[in-house]
């Protein structure tokens, strides 16, 4: 049996703002070009890619984000279990589009850290480190952008108000983990 | 014991709230609210530094971010110390400790004095003329140049404050928060704008704000209380954010801002412990309003720098604001309204006035006639010909004005004072207008340059552009709004205003004196000591260009950067020249405007956040079990494993045999990993490899090596084709996000019509890379359900596995020549195989290796690593490697360049190995490489790229790169250093196992 | 012949208050031929007319400048003179012109104040260390002063350096040469216009070229502001704009012009006395006789003619600044400008004949072209008169981008300023 | 600092993008066919215009799509941005 050792193990409280990693997160990168990969997809899963940029959208067990007009990341909305990583979803969109080549189908689950932050201090924090406008961002529930923080590149999910998945490469996350927590801590 | 200059009165005072402080030693007391200037001012104290070139005393001119001259050295401890602040800007606090600077020993006694007594050797540009001899001695004179040079002292130890960074989004920012820009919040943050307002000083309000006089009325108040009212409305609107102590550093393109917010530096020092000091706000506004104001101008005569000259507004300032009076025997000298304006706030306040001299003839205003009534002298059509006393004035002359203004008739008065207030009239602060690429024009009438095409969405308000009445600036700030935002109306549409100011003025940009001007010194740039004298032999010796005159005189290259004397110098060259103020155009006011510290810029990207540091899912057992790191890129990587008392090569020495005999294993999860998918994946690979691709079978590894358009290598790595139109790329760890977006590149833009995904999976993977002998014994413990058989998993190839319920890739493929394993796993569960490996490996003493010790065995095999064997000059020719470059491709990228005249040479540079005639000798990375050690000059054929020790070989080897080498087998050649020369052999590059039988054992 | 510059002169002077200094050059309106004009008044270009007429006698030749000479690359560097390049082409080139600035004080009498306080590279990698290695052997054979030093030699060499091992990217060590430094760049420009002046060459500014004639592959003469203007050799040394001169002669060239970006802090007492120069984190300082730090920040990644770059250059420069000087911290940013640098693809200039019969090019000196002003106008100007080029600037021709036999820069010895 | 217009993500600041040269420099078909010269034309050679160029952008930190950009090179004004393969705007 092997362990599973998450990036950051440390949940960090501040006043107005807590910050997570949520573990194991199945994530997929989804691309593909042609209209019936979207309808194969659709048929699939019963969940809709979005085609409008920056927008996501969601079903009961799954949650798809806009990242680029022939790319999308699809993840679980609740962890699965730490001890496989056989993903039922994963093998039914080989076999509906990898397999008859409507797109690809990537395995990103650990490509990718989940950070989820809660609180009223969220967008101040990213102030400090991000020229993305987050102005509008804020009050619009699902909408999905890629940019930087900390010089590092990042996915902001606005999940709902005030509650944020944050994706970020894994050999960046402890960096931005810890420069996260330095900056809320004089928020 | 000094005099008290208080005044009962003073508009931003605490009396209640008394502090102390330190200037040169002795103790002081002001109060809340005071800037160092106003409480030294208060203490009688003028004389604050001495002037840059000349040593001459110097005192407080201004009261804002425009002073030359009362720049002091802040604290003494050598952290928090802090040269060239402006006493006008900082507010004091408990524990401030202020010095003079560029005096020695003391401000009073300073032995560079003697500079001023040298002035006539030291016209502009002397140091271009001379110091030219003997040859060898510049550095000598440039010694002492040095040292008389330079204003305050630098830190010597590291800052303990913490600076941070914000980002900000607004509708309209309002800079400035004088009258106009108060109005233009209050209107823009109506209109439902967000709004961010911000303001250099402590208070809003400007000049306005103590502006108590029933000459200034506004709906019948006093301009100043309606301002008072206007101000607490505006502090309750919900979208308008209000920030003081903030200075605009920069306006850039695209309205982009940088301002510098204040948190600390006016609190006591025992209240600022980890509090953030500075933040550099990084503003991107869809408007700009600026409404930064104007500064008084100084006037240019003889001796105009002594302490206690100061500009007339400040002398108000002082009074009304701080309440302290700048002197007691003040006079008045003026070309233009707004002096009487002071002089009206100082009979207010009972402070006595000499006189006023006012270089206009006729003048006629409700202001003069007020003053006269007081029966105050006023002597018109006057000027000031020259003033007296070292360290502070004490007495002036006056001369009447001829009709042009060029001369000076009659005779001399003498008048004694302690304190000259001087006004020239205004300039409009247009430095952040013209910093955003603003184009300016010249208004004759006052002599003033103005806002006139805006580069961006942002306009210019109040004094800033020209406005400088009260009755203009509430005329024309909300018609101007109105007009900038769309907006049908405003609160202030028809407001009442009286405003008693006559705008006539006689603007003579060099005052005449009796003496002749070689004579003078009448300081145009008091900090740099530039004097009007200087610019007009600037421009007799041909220096036309106001650049050239600029930087021929330092004219306005002082910290103040010629807020104060740019526009005289413009006006005597203009003035000198013939030419027109208008078509000579202004010198580039270059940012920032305000000098920000380097720790406000850089925020907190100091110390573990100076760069991003990107860790491997092992990094943590590396740590634990003492591993030395080196940087690849942001990586921290494992360089070796020290034990106890082991140096570096003792542990690489250690590592590269156990690997041999043994087993080694090695953290390789930092090389680049792209996934690829698409049915035109072969052809993407065979047009970006040298080789060929098509025919590679599922399951099997293949090297790569990519060139650039140039024919040069540019990366290299294994590929593996997991399913028909399915590979998983590796790249070098240096080159992974490069080749990625190459890659990208030429899907996206030349080959658009290849049906192929890339899709990074670097991070996904954690690998664990085992060789050496007993590699299969460790592996197929580790993952006892693969068959490792050669027949079922030969050298380079790939399988899928599971380890317990974990899904994982096995490759066999090897850098080091040995057999081994890469097994790739989901990066979570990446420490754990490692340590399961480990486990297994415990009995064949499995020995992790770092970087350095890689690099010893593959260069033992003779494998290259691009970017230390190779550099941007070697094609796969000139690396010996032709085996990989495809003869039958049609094309792939960089192939056409390996055709060039000059690529196709026989005699380039080639890679080779190197071995030295004395086996214990290890040659230097990067020795150059020579045949004939007499010729000269010298030819150098080449140079050593790898070498090592080699345990296993039991000598040295290298790899080098030699002109021609491919074809000097077996030929001695010259490695020579500084002490020796060492002779070497050229040799085959792979050193060990030229027939694999330990890759395929 | 113009009155020689020197301390008694300035005393003499002195009695008269100043008044009767004459010009350092005269003012002229373009005559209607010359044997050669040179476009750019800049260092080089100025340089390039001072040698023309010294050294190969031509006397009838002018300098047209579309602004004011020196106002250019030449007034916006952070003057930093080295030879310790890795090529011998570059070596050769660059130490020619060493050699010209150990005694161009003298030689145009002005002060250009060359001061040889010695430049150090420092080296934060392994490769660096490789680089640095190769470049200091390949120096110590071509001739040119340079040594390797440890983190100890270089701490000792330059106190401030930040040399602690637990920095993020610790200083492993450096090259030091002694004879490297700087020099005042305005100096340079008005001394060798003072000094081409006085040998009867016209300097012309505010003259800005419209046009190139040419009767096919041989040139005629120069459509100006001021004018046209007959001639049969043009050398142009226009940095950051000789593409768009290339382009009125119809021709192309490998070059793209990027903002280039420097700044310097408030002035203060002396606190570091050489040049310190790091690749790896890009920052490099040295301390200017005035008392400012001067330091060079980056390039941007996108061609620009508008003088300015972006902050995040000069922020991420500081940014390493403060890395390895975290004493720094509260100094002041005084001022910030930016240039235009004409960037080769091997980060190495072209000076050379063009396929145009009288068409001359220098350019492509990129990030780093000061330090060779005195030897890019004395090998340019022996290019233009001989219509050849020197020995020293043979490797530099166009033609190497056909032929693919680069000079690259950036390869190795990565630090091109 | 710019705030360029992504065709795909929106505007965004300049740090998220990556300046890549001259656009519409198509690599040659048939490179084997070429002239040691007209190669050298494709790899070295720039308009390195003053004015109105048209140039390539990656929205490197975004969506990772290549486009195409007018800007003036003079004054840094973008004029407009399109995507690959679209013609480019006539003024």
């Amino acid at each position: 049996m092997l362990n599973y050792n998450q990036a950051l193990p440390e949940k960090k409280s501040f006043q107005d703002l807590q910050i997570e990693e949520i573990k194991p997160i199945m994530k997929l990168i989804i691309r593909g070009k042609k209209r019936e990969f979207i309808s194969a997809f659709g048929k699939a899963l019963n969940i809709l890619l979005p085609t409008e940029s920056n927008t996501s959208t969601q079903s009961d067990k799954l949650t798809a984000l806009w990242l680029s007009p022939d790319e999308w990341m699809l993840f679980s909305n609740k962890p699965i279990d730490e001890n496989t990583n056989d993903y039922d979803t994963e093998k039914l969109l080989n076999n509906k589009i990898s397999k008859i080549n409507l797109g690809a189908i990537t395995d990103v689950s650990d490509q990718f850290v989940m950070i989820n932050l809660k609180g009223n201090k969220i967008y101040e924090l990213f102030q400090t480190g991000s020229p993305f406008n987050f102005n509008n961002f804020q009050n619009k529930k699902g909408a999905v952008i890629q940019t930087i923080l900390a010089k590092i590149g990042i996915i902001v999910h606005n999940q709902d108000k005030n509650i944020v998945n944050l994706f970020v490469r894994r050999s960046f996350s402890q960096h931005l983990f810890s420069w996260m927590n330095d900056a809320a801590s004089r928020l | 014991m000094t005099k008290n200059l208080r005044l009962k009165t003073g508009k931003a005072i605490d009396e209640t709230y008394r502090i102390s402080f330190k200037f040169n030693g002795s103790t002081y007391y002001g109060f809340k609210g005071d800037t160092l200037a106003s409480a030294l001012l208060a203490n009688d104290i003028h004389l604050i530094g001495r002037s840059f070139k000349y040593h001459r005393p110097r005192g407080i001119m201004t009261a804002g971010s425009e002073e030359p001259n009362a720049i002091v050295q802040l604290h003494n401890d050598s952290s928090r110390t802090e040269p060239n602040v402006r006493a006008t800007e900082i507010e004091i606090y408990e524990g401030l400790e202020a010095s003079s600077q560029n005096c020695w020993p003391s401000v009073n006694f300073d032995i560079g004095g003697i500079n001023n007594l040298l002035s006539p050797l030291l016209p502009a540009g002397f140091y271009y003329k001379t110091f030219m001899w003997p040859a060898s001695f510049w550095e000598k004179y440039e010694y002492f140049i040095r040292r008389s040079a330079g204003l305050g002292k630098s830190p010597t130890k590291p800052d303990p404050d913490i600076y941070e960074h914000k980002y900000i989004h607004c509708d309209v920012l309002i800079i400035g928060a004088g009258i106009s820009g108060i109005m233009a919040a209050k209107i823009a943050a109506k209109n439902g704008l967000k709004t961010l307002l911000v303001e250099e000083k402590p208070n809003l309000g400007g000049s306005t704000i103590y502006q108590n006089s029933d000459h200034f009325k506004i709906n019948n108040q006093n301009s100043g209380s309606w301002l008072e009212k206007e101000i607490n409305e505006i502090k309750k609107l919900k979208n308008l954010e209000i920030k003081t102590r903030t200075s605009v550093a920069a306006f850039h393109g695209y309205n982009f801002l940088l301002a510098r917010e204040n948190l600390t530096d006016h609190l006591p020092m025992n209240q600022r412990n980890d509090k953030t000091r500075h933040k550099l706000l990084k503003i991107r506004a869809k408007k700009v309003i600026t409404a930064t104001g104007s500064i008084e101008r100084p006037m240019i005569f003889d001796n105009n720098d002594r302490p206690g000259i100061l500009l007339s507004s400040a002398i108000k300032k002082f009074a009304d604001y701080f309440g302290v009076a700048c002197g007691e025997k003040n006079i008045l000298f003026t070309n233009n309204d707004s002096a009487y304006e002071t002089a009206i706030s100082l009979i207010q306040k009972g402070i006595n006035i000499e006189a006023i001299i006012d270089n206009r003839e006729e003048v006629n205003s409700k202001l003069i006639y007020e003053v006269e009534k007081n029966n105050i002298k006023i002597f018109k059509g006057y000027t000031v010909a020259n003033t007296f006393g070292y360290k502070r004035i004490n007495k002036i002359s006056i001369m009447q004005l001829s009709k042009d203004g060029q001369k000076v008739v009659g005779p001399k008065i003498i008048l004694s004072c302690d304190c000259l207030g001087v006004s020239g009239g205004w300039t409009p602060a247009v430095h952040l207008f013209t910093q955003s690429g603003g184009k300016l024009k010249f208004r004759e009438d006052d002599q003033v340059f103005l806002p006139n095409i805006y580069p961006s969405d942002q306009l210019s308000i109040g004094a800033c552009n020209g406005d400088f009445t009260l009755d203009e600036i509430l005329r024309n700030t909300p018609k101007s709004l109105i007009k900038y935002l769309k907006i049908k109306n405003t609160d202030y549409d028809n407001l009442e205003v009286s405003s008693s100011t006559n705008k006539s003025k006689r603007n003579i940009w060099l005052l005449p004196s009796d003496k002749i001007l070689g004579k003078t010194k009448s300081f145009v740039d008091y900090q740099n000591d530039a004097t009007a004298k200087d610019i007009k032999l600037a421009l007799r010796e041909g220096f036309r260009s106001i650049e050239h005159v600029k930087r021929y005189t330092t004219t306005g290259m002082g910290t103040d950067q010629g807020k104060l004397g740019n526009m005289h110098a413009l006006g005597i060259v203009s003035e000198t020249a013939g030419a027109k103020m208008g078509e000579l155009g202004t010198t580039t006011f270059r940012p920032p405007y305000t000098p920000l510290t380097f720790g406000t810029i850089v925020g907190r990207n100091v110390g573990e956040y100076f760069d991003i540091f990107r860790k491997t899912p092992i990094h943590d057992w590396h740590i634990d079990h003492k591993a030395e790191f080196e940087n690849v890129g942001q990586w921290k990587r494992a360089w070796y494993y020290p034990k106890e008392n082991e140096n570096m090569h003792d542990a690489v020495q250690r590592e590269s045999k156990a690997a041999r005999e043994g087993a080694g294993i090695l953290d390789a999860s930092t090389l680049g990993k792209i996934d690829i998918q698409g049915t035109d994946a072969s052809e993407f690979l065979n047009r970006i490899y040298t080789n060929a691709w098509s025919k590679l079978a599922v399951g099997k590894c293949r090297y790569g090596l990519m060139l650039n358009e140039d024919g040069m290598v540019y990366d290299d790595g294994v590929t593996t084709r997991l399913d028909e139109n399915h590979y998983i790329m590796t790249t070098t760890t240096g080159g992974a996000a490069n080749v990625m977006g190459k890659l990208e590149d030429y899907l996206q833009t030349e080959w658009p019509e290849l049906d192929v995904y890339l899709t990074s999976v670097t991070d996904h993977f954690a690998t664990v890379s085992v060789c050496g002998p007993n590699s299969k014994k460790i592996v197929s413990q580790v993952i006892p359900d693969l068959d490792l058989s050669d027949e079922n998993f030969p050298h380079m190839s790939f399988k899928n596995a599971k380890i317990g319920n974990i899904n994982c890739r096995v490759m066999r493929i090897s850098f080091t020549g040995e057999h081994s394993y890469e097994i790739n796993i989901q990066a979570n569960y990446g420490k754990s195989v490692w340590e399961k490996c480990m486990e297994a490996g415990k009995d064949y003493n499995i020995t992790p290796y770092g970087t350095e010790t890689m690099h010893l065995l593959r260069a033992e095999k003779g494998f290259i690593i691009v970017g230390q064997d190779t550099d941007a000059t070697m094609t796969p020719i000139d690396l010996q490697m032709d085996w990989i470059v495809s003869k039958k491709k049609y094309d792939f990228i960089g192939k056409r360049s390996l055709y060039r005249s000059d690529t196709i040479k026989e005699n380039r540079k080639q890679l080779v190995g190197l071995l030295t005639d004395d086996p214990n000798e290890v040659l230097e990375e990067g020795a150059q490489i020579v045949a004939d050690i007499n010729k000269s000059p010298i030819e150098m054929l080449g140079h050593v790229t790898s070498s090592y020790y080699s345990p296993n070989l039991k000598k040295s080897i290298a790899l080098g790169v030699v002109r021609g080498g491919k074809n000097m087998m077996g030929q001695k050649l010259i490695i020579p250093m500084e002490k020796k020369n060492i002779n070497v052999i050229v040799a085959d590059p792979v050193f060990l196992d030229k027939e694999n039988k330990r890759l395929n054992a | 012949m113009k009155k020689k510059y020197s301390i008694f002169s300035l005393i003499r002077n002195a009695f008269s208050y100043h008044e009767n200094w004459e010009k350092a050059w005269k003012d002229p309106t373009p005559k209607k031929e010359y044997d050669a004009v040179i476009v750019g008044g800049g260092g080089h270009g100025l340089a390039t007319a001072y040698y023309l007429a010294k050294k190969h006698d031509m006397k009838n030749i002018a300098v047209v400048e579309k602004g004011w000479i020196g106002g250019g690359n030449t007034g916006r560097n952070t003057t930093i003179i080295r030879s310790n390049y890795l090529w011998d082409a570059s070596a050769g080139l660059y130490d020619h012109a060493l050699k010209i600035w150990e005694g161009l004080s003298q030689e145009l009498n002005y002060n250009v104040m060359f001061s040889q306080r010695g430049v150090m590279n420092l080296a934060h990698n392994l490769q660096d260390v490789r680089d640095l290695k190769r470049r200091t052997h390949a120096n110590r054979l071509n001739g040119i002063d340079a040594v390797y030093l440890n983190s100890e030699e270089v701490k000792k060499f330059c106190p401030i350096i930040n040399t602690s091992p637990d920095i993020r990217y610790p200083v492993l060590g450096g090259t030091l040469q002694r004879r490297a430094g700087t020099a005042r760049h305005d100096a340079v420009a008005w001394g060798y216009a003072r000094g081409a002046d006085e040998m009867g060459v016209d300097i012309i500014q505010n003259c800005e070229v419209k046009g190139i004639k040419r009767n096919g592959d041989v040139v005629e003469g120069l459509e100006t502001t001021k004018g046209f203007i007959k001639t049969k050799k043009i050398g142009v040394v226009a940095a950051g704009h000789s593409s768009v001169i290339a382009e009125m002669a119809g021709l192309k060239l490998p070059l793209e012009s990027k903002p280039l970006q420097a700044l310097v802090s408030e002035p203060v007492k002396p606190i570091i006395d050489t040049v310190v120069m790091s690749n790896a984190v890009h920052a490099y300082v040295s301390q200017s006789d005035k008392g400012e730090l001067v330091i060079g920040a980056g390039t941007d990644d996108y061609v620009s003619y508008s003088q300015k770059g972006s902050h995040d250059i000069v922020e991420g420069t500081l940014n390493a600044i403060l890395e390895l000087y975290p004493i720094f911290s509260r100094m002041r940013m005084l001022r910030q400008w930016g240039g235009i640098v004409d960037i080769c693809p091997d980060a190495s200039p072209i000076v050379s004949k063009t396929s145009v019969k009288g068409l001359y090019f220098n350019c492509g000196w990129g990030t780093g072209g000061f330090k060779a002003t005195p030897g890019s106008g004395d090998l340019f100007a022996h290019t233009i008169a001989n219509d050849e080029p020197h020995k020293l600037n043979t490797a530099f021709n166009i033609n190497r981008f056909v032929s693919g036999d680069l000079v690259d820069e950036h390869g190795a010895a990565a630090v091109a300023h | 600092m710019f705030i360029i217009n992504c065709p795909y993500c929106g505007e965004r600041e300049q740090s998220e993008f990556k300046a890549g040269g001259e656009a519409h420099i198509v690599r040659p078909k048939q490179p084997t066919e070429l002239s040691d010269d007209e190669w050298a034309e494709y790899l070295f050679m720039r308009k390195n215009i003053k004015g109105i160029q048209f140039e390539r952008w990656n929205h490197t930190h975004g969506c990772r799509k290549w486009f195409n950009m007018v800007r003036d090179t003079s004054n840094d004004e973008i004029k407009a941005v399109y995507k690959m393969g679209e013609k480019p705007p006539v003024d």
